[in-house]
């Protein structure tokens, strides 16, 4: 009982609590109370990150931090904090901050915002929930919550058509969840509590029990995969793309998906074991499946005119290299595909508020309507143009890093087929981003645009939508270019890494 | 309802029957010594009563009495929920009032009897109780819509009397250390009669009420069938 | 020996078994409600009979007197709704 | 033994008449003495084990069992009554209202989607 | 003078009972009274029990097996625990509910004789006592099902009424041939003497079928949509999450107490089979019903046969932590099953006074200007479904889990099935929450209706989602430990 006192045991819940209270508290609050409900947001949010950066300084240093809560004999909740779980952790610690300041002022006048921002504290604290599972049974808990606490954002606005991407969102978010449920539960049959260690747990299972273990891991593999947007699981994907721009993002770039992706690293590294899940095959199913999904979401992202829709199946390509990664034996691989996690993460929310920033500022929301919007909004077009070209790979933006890594990865395990891959994602990537930024910086402005909205600003738009991709954008530049500089996404992943893959 | 439906039911229900009397033959094959019988007589001595029957009811398993006259309670609450009793019938022709005037008296005295009585032969409170309840029927049959009941306020009393006694002695044993429902002894047969006489009351009322099946009208006299209905809860 | 006794048991059952049989195929309300009077009091009999004055005696006034009794109220109110909508369509 | 098993018997044959009374007659007045008279074989089978053969005082057990259950099934069919009466008294104020079908047993035994349509007050 | 305290729980409510018919123009003032009262008894001897062992008494001084045992283990202390918590969030509402309503007058006294009942079958070691109990029970719940007057609640109220009288008949045999074989009607001294036979096998099969029928087990639930659906809210609450628990209760008690040694494996099936089917039918039925009461109706048939699917799971598992756990969450799933259902139907009432109707599709405005309300419902309706956090979610993976180990797979395509249909069932009310109706001005609006409902639904989440454990303690059992 004392152990539970110590701050190390008390961290990770900390963390979680730091944005699960004041959600509960703004659900309370008054439609009027924008100064309060700001402050617990901000007070939120901050906390949040001055609590990771002690994590993240304390896992350095090889520090055990595990919060356990028996919820009943046999099923306990652990939240623990290893190098993988404080990757996401932090980004969705800062991005969740960046959000936070860019929905304030994007919601600002809409109506409903207590009941707003009480579910996105609350989609936050599952997303952390999520990242410091320490078990499978925590991993499945958090997932489901997940799934609940998005559903109220997605449907937000009340239109028929937010209750119908609403709807279609939650349909596959059930069926998923109970898959994984179903996976974890019959693990939890064989072995016991399926704790994460690093390196796997299951590699000494006796052989008889190895078909099971298969149909287990697709059963996981069809829960996580729908939030991972694996074809043919992605379907909800863009039709969720009527939320908000903040859930949007935050939805895409982040939360959902990435618990998706997450999971899947998790099942592999931490359950499975690479070289166990590899010696099952599991890994070539893995692989084929984000391949074919890699070059599915960016053909389909090439015909959407929607700019939301075309980033949406840009995302469902994009979060397959995190899949791609942990499906190649070898720990470079492994790197690429963890640092991604974060480096699609900073991209996609940079292209996701510049997109809500056009909409908001322009009412522009199709590609076609995009001429010249870079002579309009120059600082919101560089934001997305960095982001846009950080997607495609080209140097020194993050998405190169990840690239990089994984066609080395591919390459050192003989897999060179994957190169492949990646060159005609690349390829597709540019064709499907190359157009917009011609369009946005080259073609001549429309006389009006489709719904101006003039902001009483310094700026091209109002100072809360326009600082928050800057401020991603710089992001994706500097884990770019200081990706060797210690605490760098980088230099993380490949701690996690050593950490997988040591003996 | 279908005829072959119900033939095949009938054939089912008869199947059941026949089971069930295989399994009533084999049960009684089985030989379980005296049940509670033997246990049931031998300790009546202590009771306070020397009808066996009283004493089951009244002392070895005073509790499901209690409970059963919180269903009879039950039943009515739910009689009185469901509205306003109708009128009456018609007055009675002289004959029928001759008759009434002297049924109903030898209804309660043969009642207030069968109480005495179930301490050492067949009668008690059931018996009494219904005694009083008919008592009641044949007013109200004679025209007297009321039953010969006093008003809702009293008759909320007197329903409640049976149960209340019971209970009230039962935890007050509790609360002296004798436990609830355990009569000290000696002090059985007094403490009996005086939950017997409580519930026959609440019995015979209880039972007249819910033959005039509604809620009491409160217009005493002059009762006309077609009085408005008085309701003292919904005035306020 | 007792095979007198048996006869009677056995007539005492049969006109149970019949009355109750009687009541219960007895369209009419009214009188399968007078049938189940008959059917209660001739049941304490049978339980007098088996020597259960008490029971019998509760029979007797709360099943079939007070039960009874309410029956045919609602037999008796049935049947005036009957006559009264059979006389009211027109 | 043998009286025990001509009395218990008819008992049972008591209720197996209620029951399918209960299961095959549709008004509530029939269904109700059907009950009762189901209850009726019931507390026949406790008093004919009860008896111990003439002469040997009887089990009280039993009979006070029966006792308090003939007290419960007059509670019940009092309830029932007083339910069946306000359904007839509102069927016979709404003159509109045609059928007044009350207590299937057996019609709700047949799923079907009628039984959805509950209008509210 | 502990083990008198077994009997408060009971008395208490039965004096309140007689005081609210005696006084009526003060009934709510002493209906709260002794409903807080009898919450506190209820409380205070689950933690008796939980502090010590199982507590009996035998009423009367005449010991077994003359005399009548009241006996309080852990099945029973959960189970009573649960009645008075949701019983006093349902009285308190229920003095919002009925304020000057007649109704009202006639709810005190007739609820507080169904708590009565409701806690007499929990606490009740007599096999004839439980009949007494359960016709207590049936007639009060017949009585307040048809308070509103409307013309379908007294229906269905009397079909209720002869529905529960045919089950009590039932079981009422099955005592009459248990108590001619072995002359007792205790549970604890029959469980000792009980030996396989066609007789106990026949006592088995009536008792049993007689308490399904009150439980509303499918086929046998066709009498329960309309009367929980159109009875005044506080209670449906009660009928749907308290009384059906109470047959559930007793069929659960003999089936591992009483006929512990006599029932099979095919037997066990059989009620799971039953229960898989009250699953499929009812989640089904609760999605396409047209009113939000019938929803909550049709889905305690579905919850209901949740809780029989864990007799052929529990009847398979041989004695040890695993079939502990087993147990444990079958009741955390009864009892889970009674917070969020009570809350549910009392959220549910809100909305239809606020509404002045409950059609599912027209609700919009209604369930969106009152956060509080359909918070609740959102949060009930989460542990119907069996998500995370809830203490239907913990049962349903030890379910689950059970179904693994004693190779029964094929209860997890029908436990899928339920919760992806309950799922639909419940978003299907929840999404009418999200329209373009004018923002409402705060989160409670009426809190004395309002927050009763929210703390049922909340504790069905928080508290037996995240803290399960006490209940395990209940029944006495360390849990797996691996």
């Amino acid at each position: 009982m004392s152990q539970l006192l110590t701050w190390t045991a008390l961290l990770p819940g900390a963390i979680l609590l730091s944005s699960l209270v004041p959600g509960a508290l703004i659900f309370l609050l008054k439609e009027e109370s924008h100064l309060l409900r700001g402050v617990l947001n901000m007070a939120g949010a901050i906390i949040k990150l001055v609590l990771v950066v002690v994590l993240i300084w304390g896992v350095f240093l090889g520090g055990v931090f595990e919060t356990r809560i028996t919820i009943a004999p046999g099923l306990d909740l652990v939240l623990h904090a290893d190098a993988l779980s404080v990757l996401f952790v932090t980004l969705s610690t800062v991005l969740w901050l960046v959000t936070t300041i860019y929905a304030i002022g994007y919601l600002e006048h809409s109506p409903n915002r207590s009941r707003f921002f009480g579910f996105f504290s609350l989609c936050v604290s599952a997303t952390v929930g999520i990242a410091l599972a320490g078990n499978l049974l925590t991993f499945v808990i958090f997932y489901e919550i997940l799934t609940l606490a998005t559903y109220p954002l997605v449907a937000h606005r009340g239109t028929p058509d937010a209750t119908r991407g609403a709807k279609i969102y939650l349909a596959y978010t059930m069926a998923g969840g109970v898959a994984l449920l179903i996976g974890a539960v019959w693990l939890r049959s064989l072995t016991g509590p399926v704790d994460f260690v690093e390196g796997g747990v299951l590699a000494t299972m006796p052989e008889a029990l190895h078909p099971q273990l298969i149909a287990i891991f697709l059963f996981l593999l069809v829960g996580l995969g729908v939030k991972a947007a694996l074809f043919p699981l992605h379907g909800w994907l863009p039709q969720s793309m009527v939320a908000p721009a903040p859930v949007s993002s935050l939805l895409h770039a982040v939360a959902v998906v990435k618990a998706g992706a997450f999971g899947i690293v998790r099942v592999v590294y931490d359950v499975y074991g690479v070289e166990f899940a590899s010696q099952l095959g599991l890994l070539t199913i893995l692989g084929v499946m984000a391949s074919i999904t890699i070059v599915y979401g960016s053909i389909m992202a090439l015909s959407q005119d929607g700019l939301k829709k075309r980033l949406a199946y840009s995302t469902v390509s994009q979060v397959s290299y995190i899949a791609l990664g942990a499906s190649i034996l070898g720990p470079i691989a492994t790197i690429g595909g963890v640092v991604h996690l974060v480096h699609q993460g900073i991209m996609k929310i940079t292209l996701f508020f510049c997109a809500g920033n056009y909409a908001e500022t322009l009412g522009v929301h199709k590609v076609s309507e995009m001429d010249g919007v870079g002579r309009r909004m120059p600082w919101t077009t560089l934001a997305f143009t960095v982001g846009a070209l950080g997607m495609i790979g080209i140097p020194p933006i993050a998405g190169f890093v990840s690239k990089w890594y994984l066609g080395l990865g591919a390459a050192e395990a003989g897999e060179h087929w994957v190169l492949l891959i990646l060159a005609a994602s690349t390829l597709l990537n540019a064709g499907y981003f190359l157009p917009i930024l011609y369009k946005a910086w080259f073609r001549e402005p429309p006389k009006s645009w489709p719904q101006e909205h003039v902001f009483d600003s310094r700026f091209e738009t109002m100072g809360a939508l326009l600082w928050p991709p800057l401020i991603t954008a710089a992001l994706c530049l500097i884990a770019g270019l200081l990706a060797a500089a210690p605490f760098s996404p980088l230099e993380w992943a490949t701690l996690i890494a050593r950490r997988e893959y040591a003996p | 309802m279908n005829r072959d439906l119900s033939l095949l039911i009938g054939i089912l229900v008869a199947l059941l029957a026949v089971l069930l009397l295989g399994v009533f033959h084999s049960t009684l094959a089985l030989d379980p010594g005296q049940r509670l019988a033997s246990l049931a007589l031998e300790r009546l001595p202590e009771s306070g009563v020397s009808n066996p029957v009283t004493a089951v009811l009244l002392n070895y398993r005073a509790y499901d009495t209690l409970l059963e006259l919180a269903v009879l309670l039950a039943a009515l609450l739910g009689i009185w929920s469901l509205g306003p009793a109708r009128p009456g019938f018609q007055p009675a022709g002289p004959a029928l009032a001759a008759m009434v005037d002297w049924v109903v008296p030898l209804a309660i005295l043969t009642g207030g009897y069968l109480l005495w009585v179930g301490g050492h032969a067949p009668g008690g409170a059931f018996q009494a109780g219904a005694l009083l309840g008919a008592a009641g029927v044949i007013l109200r049959l004679a025209g007297n819509a009321g039953a010969g009941l006093p008003s809702e306020a009293w008759q909320r009393w007197l329903i409640v009397l049976g149960a209340g006694v019971f209970s009230l002695i039962g935890l007050l044993l509790a609360l002296t250390g004798y436990g609830f429902l355990s009569y000290p002894p000696g002090q059985a047969k007094w403490l009996i009669l005086l939950i017997e006489t409580a519930a026959t009351i609440a019995i015979g009322v209880t039972l007249a009420a819910a033959y005039v099946g509604g809620r009491p009208q409160m217009a005493q006299p002059p009762r006309s069938p077609l009085a408005p209905m008085a309701d003292p809860e919904a005035k306020r | 020996m007792n095979l007198i006794l048996l006869i009677f048991d056995a007539v005492l059952l049969i006109t149970l078994l019949a009355l109750a049989a009687a009541a219960i195929l007895s369209s009419e309300p009214r009188r399968a409600v007078m049938l189940f009077i008959a059917f209660g009091l001739w049941l304490s009999l049978v339980w007098a009979r088996l020597s259960a004055p008490d029971v019998a005696l509760a029979e007797a006034a709360i099943g079939a007197g007070i039960g009874g009794a309410l029956m045919l109220a609602a037999a008796r109110r049935a049947a005036r709704r009957q006559a009264t909508s059979s006389e009211e369509p027109s | 033994m043998t009286a025990a098993f001509l009395y218990g018997g008819a008992g049972i044959l008591l209720f197996a008449l209620g029951l399918w009374s209960l299961l095959v007659h549709e008004p509530l007045l029939r269904k109700l003495i059907a009950l009762n008279i189901m209850g009726a074989g019931v507390f026949h089978v406790f008093i004919a084990v009860a008896h111990r053969g003439d002469g040997t005082p009887p089990d009280p057990v039993p009979h006070a069992l029966v006792l308090t259950g003939i007290v419960v099934a007059v509670s019940a069919t009092a309830l029932a009554l007083a339910l069946h009466n306000r359904l007839e008294q509102d069927a016979s104020d709404s003159a509109q209202s045609t059928s007044t079908s009350t207590a299937g047993l057996l019609s709700g035994l047949s799923i079907s989607p009628q039984s959805d349509i509950i209008r509210h007050e | 003078m502990t083990t008198d305290s077994l009997i408060l729980p009971i008395a208490l409510p039965l004096l309140g009972a007689l005081l609210t018919t005696a006084l009526p123009r003060i009934a709510p003032l002493l209906g709260v009274i002794a409903a807080t009262l009898t919450a506190l008894s209820g409380l205070w001897l689950t933690g008796q029990v939980w502090g010590g062992d199982a507590l009996n008494i035998v009423l009367g001084g005449w010991g077994l097996p003359l005399g009548i045992g009241v006996a309080a283990d852990g099945l029973s202390a959960s189970l009573l625990a649960m009645s008075s918590l949701v019983g006093l969030g349902i009285s308190v509402y229920a003095v919002g509910y009925f304020a000057g309503s007649d109704r009202g007058l006639h709810f005190w006294p007739l609820w507080l004789l169904l708590w009565t009942a409701l806690n007499g079958v929990f606490l009740a070691a007599d096999l004839f006592n439980l009949y007494v109990m359960l016709e207590l029970l049936g007639l009060s719940a017949a009585a307040l099902g048809a308070l509103t007057g409307s013309r379908e609640a007294v229906a269905a109220n009397l079909r209720y009424l002869l529905v529960g009288l045919l089950g009590s008949m039932s079981y009422l045999l099955g005592v009459a041939l248990i108590y001619t074989a072995y002359g007792t009607l205790d549970i604890s001294l029959l469980s000792e003497r009980i030996e396989p036979s066609a007789l106990a096998a026949t006592s088995v099969v009536l008792m049993t079928a007689g308490l399904a029928l009150k439980a509303a087990l499918f086929p046998l639930h066709f009498w329960l949509p309309p009367a929980h659906a159109n009875a005044p809210a506080p209670v449906s609450a009660a009928l749907s999450a308290l009384v059906v628990k109470a047959a559930f209760y007793l069929i659960l008690r003999l089936w591992t107490d009483l006929f512990a040694n006599i029932t099979t494996t095919g037997a066990a099936f059989i009620l799971g089979a039953l229960g898989a089917g009250a699953i499929l039918w009812g989640s089904w039925r609760a999605l396409r019903a047209e009113r939000l009461k019938l929803l909550a109706a049709y889905s305690t048939v579905a919850q209901i046969g949740y809780l029989f699917l864990f007799f052929p799971l529990l009847q398979a598992m041989p004695p040890g932590p695993a079939r502990d756990d087993l147990f444990a969450a079958c009741v955390l799933m009864a009892v889970t099953h009674g917070f969020a259902k009570a809350g549910f139907f009392l959220a549910a009432g809100l909305v239809q006074k606020n509404a002045g109707h409950d059609r599912i599709d027209e609700l919009g405005g209604a369930a969106q200007s009152m956060p509080a309300t359909t918070f609740s419902i959102a949060l009930a309706g989460s542990a119907l479904i069996g998500l995370p956090p809830s203490g239907s979610f913990i049962a349903k993976w030890v379910m689950m889990r059970g179904a693994f180990e004693t190779g029964q797979w094929w209860w997890l395509i029908v436990i899928v099935t339920g919760t992806l249909l309950a799922a639909a069932y419940i978003f299907r009310v929840l999404s009418r929450a999200f329209g373009q109706e004018p923002t409402p001005r705060c989160f409670v609006t009426d809190a004395r209706a309002e927050i009763p409902a929210l703390l049922l639904a909340l504790s069905s989440v928080a508290l037996l989602g995240l803290a399960a454990g006490p209940i395990w303690s209940l029944l006495g059992f360390e849990g797996v430990q691996t």
